[in-house]
């Protein structure tokens, strides 16, 4: 691979996680020696510095991830405590819902579920300590599992998990549970 | 395939019937209807292999406005002589020409969507959000949640999606029963009667489309092979036999088919 | 505020952004006309592309943000390890298709142009988040009137609805009106 086109590629695979890559993973993707891939991203990090770019590439746990550069804090906090939507939309809300049931829960879970990418909503629901990684599942890729967090249980009112309403008494019927499994089921049908 | 149909003046598909008297080349007032209804029922006692559920609700359709039509020439118009009268046939082709140019349109441009799609997909967002050490004070978002509502919002995420489901609203825009329900309707009250006529199962209803619907339903229950359905003679009371179990059905028990549109 | 510090400004912002960041907000996070910033973020966002960077920042739903480039994607479909495309039916697309240029369009309009029922298929797409009520309309019943999301965009890829393709240019023409009148002719006749 080009020195090019490795370049391009950390960006954009860093650009898109959630968490810090590691360059053994990426080394893994691309096909090319993990020093190599280290090289490359502490090349970029150094580019973006000299640029003066409002960004950074940080060498964080031992991974590479973007975040705001700490000069500009001001405005990212003027930013993370705009005073915009004081509810949860309908999405998160349904996304903390099934969190909240079906916990552990997965991601790619929630996703089958809800029929679409639910990265950036279960993002803000962690953000704000709703919920929380709490393990990870066994299947292809350990996926992480989430659960709610005390911060959750205390919002709500409620003393422990068994509080909340039984579900029973909100579903349709017996069929619906029937096909709620199914769906629970990975994608990949 | 279409329905062919055979009357005094007319041999053919039904589609070309509606064709030929929008066209003016056959009268409408010519054309007795009840042997193209005696067609549509010829067809579907031929066997359902012949007619997929499409050719079957698109002579339904052509039928309707047919019956329209007529209704419209038989009845005398204020002004009989106005020669509007002669544009009301092309109304009615032009309606059903402008709603297919108008579908048309919309799924050509329901590709180009999905391609668009596509390429958006091959650009995935940045969603990690800030950095942990940002101090955020927002205002706490589950103000108001109450653990009802959360269980609510978790029956609505996970409530079964129903698929499309065929009903003859291109007849009428109003709101009404669909054929599953009927066929739930039916499957009630077909066990407690045991045999029933369809004037008799339909005596109750006001507007065509019901009955219309309750008659899809006893296909659908006919296909099922829940009900035997008969007709003594020509033009004869159309007479139901329930066939199934002898205690009402849920609809649960009963696989309807799913149509999509 | 210089131009420096404002482009610094947007990216930091940008790059912790769970949605798109609208021109309007930065606007005010950094008490700047709306226009400087905007045409700020479409500088950056040439800077990228001539650059070859291996993300872009789009303007997508009204706002900016970032994403991976397009050219990447086989690394990152790799890396997320998942299918990024999934397909509608043809039926809930062109549903959708009618919601879209239609928009606020009623259940029954949407039955009446398609010719079946679409009960099912408006449930789906609003359960997608595709489309959601934006309203009733005053004739009998108040039927519920659907319009499309933001989400609709950002799956599009589009900045607003203005972006769709004109409706126009997919209308058959006389030719296939004609031949539209014909097909409902037997073949062969």
């Amino acid at each position: 691979m080009h020195d090019d086109e490795l370049a391009r590629a950390i960006e954009a695979v860093v650009m898109v996680a959630l968490e810090p890559v590691s360059p053994g993973l990426m080394a893994e993707l691309f096909e090319e020696p993990v020093e190599r891939v280290d090289a490359a991203a502490a090349e970029l990090a150094r580019t973006y510095e000299r640029d003066r770019r409002g960004f950074v590439l940080a060498r964080v746990a031992g991974g590479w991830r973007f975040q705001s550069h700490p000069e500009l804090v001001a405005y990212v906090e003027r930013f993370a405590n705009r005073d915009v939507s004081h509810r949860l939309s309908t999405a998160a809300l349904e996304t903390l819902a099934i969190v909240a049931y079906r916990q552990p829960v997965s991601r790619a879970q929630i996703a089958a579920l809800r029929g679409v990418n639910v990265d950036g909503v279960v993002r803000l629901l962690e953000q704000r300590g709703y919920i929380q990684a709490v393990g990870r599942a066994d299947g292809p890729g350990q996926p992480v599992l989430f659960g709610t967090t005390e911060l959750f249980l205390e919002r709500l009112g409620l003393d422990s998990l068994a509080e909340l309403p039984p579900i029973e008494d909100y579903l349709p019927g017996p069929e619906a549970v029937v096909e709620l499994e199914e769906r629970l089921r990975p994608p990949g049908d | 395939m279409a329905v062919e149909v055979s009357t005094p003046v007319f041999e053919g598909p039904i589609d070309l019937l509606l064709h030929l008297v929008n066209t003016h080349e056959v009268d409408v007032r010519d054309v007795p209807l009840a042997p193209v209804v005696d067609g549509f029922v010829a067809a579907l006692a031929e066997g359902r292999s012949r007619y997929s559920m499409d050719v079957l609700s698109e002579f339904l359709l052509v039928a309707a406005i047919l019956v329209e039509l007529k209704s419209q020439a038989l009845l005398p118009g204020p002004d009989e002589v106005e020669p509007e009268d002669e544009l009301v046939g092309w109304d009615q082709r032009d309606l059903l020409l402008s709603r297919l140019l108008e579908c048309r349109a919309y799924a050509a441009v329901a590709d180009t969507l999905a391609k668009m799609a596509e390429a958006a997909a091959c650009s995935v967002p940045r969603v990690a959000g800030l950095e942990d050490d940002v101090v955020v004070h927002a205002p706490d978002l589950l103000r108001g949640v109450t653990p009802d509502r959360l269980a609510r919002a978790f029956a609505a995420a996970v409530a079964p999606r129903p698929e499309p489901r065929i009903d003859l609203s291109h007849v009428t825009v109003v709101d009404t029963v669909t054929v599953s329900e009927a066929v739930e309707e039916l499957a009630v009250e077909l066990p407690r009667r045991r045999r029933a006529t369809f004037a008799e199962l339909t005596e109750h209803l006001t507007a065509k489309i019901e009955v219309i619907v309750r008659f899809l339903a006893l296909l659908e229950l006919c296909k099922l092979g829940r009900v035997t359905l008969g007709q003594g003679r020509s033009f004869g009371q159309l007479e139901i036999e329930w066939v199934g179990e002898d205690e009402p059905v849920g609809v649960g028990a009963l696989v309807v088919d799913e149509y999509r549109g």
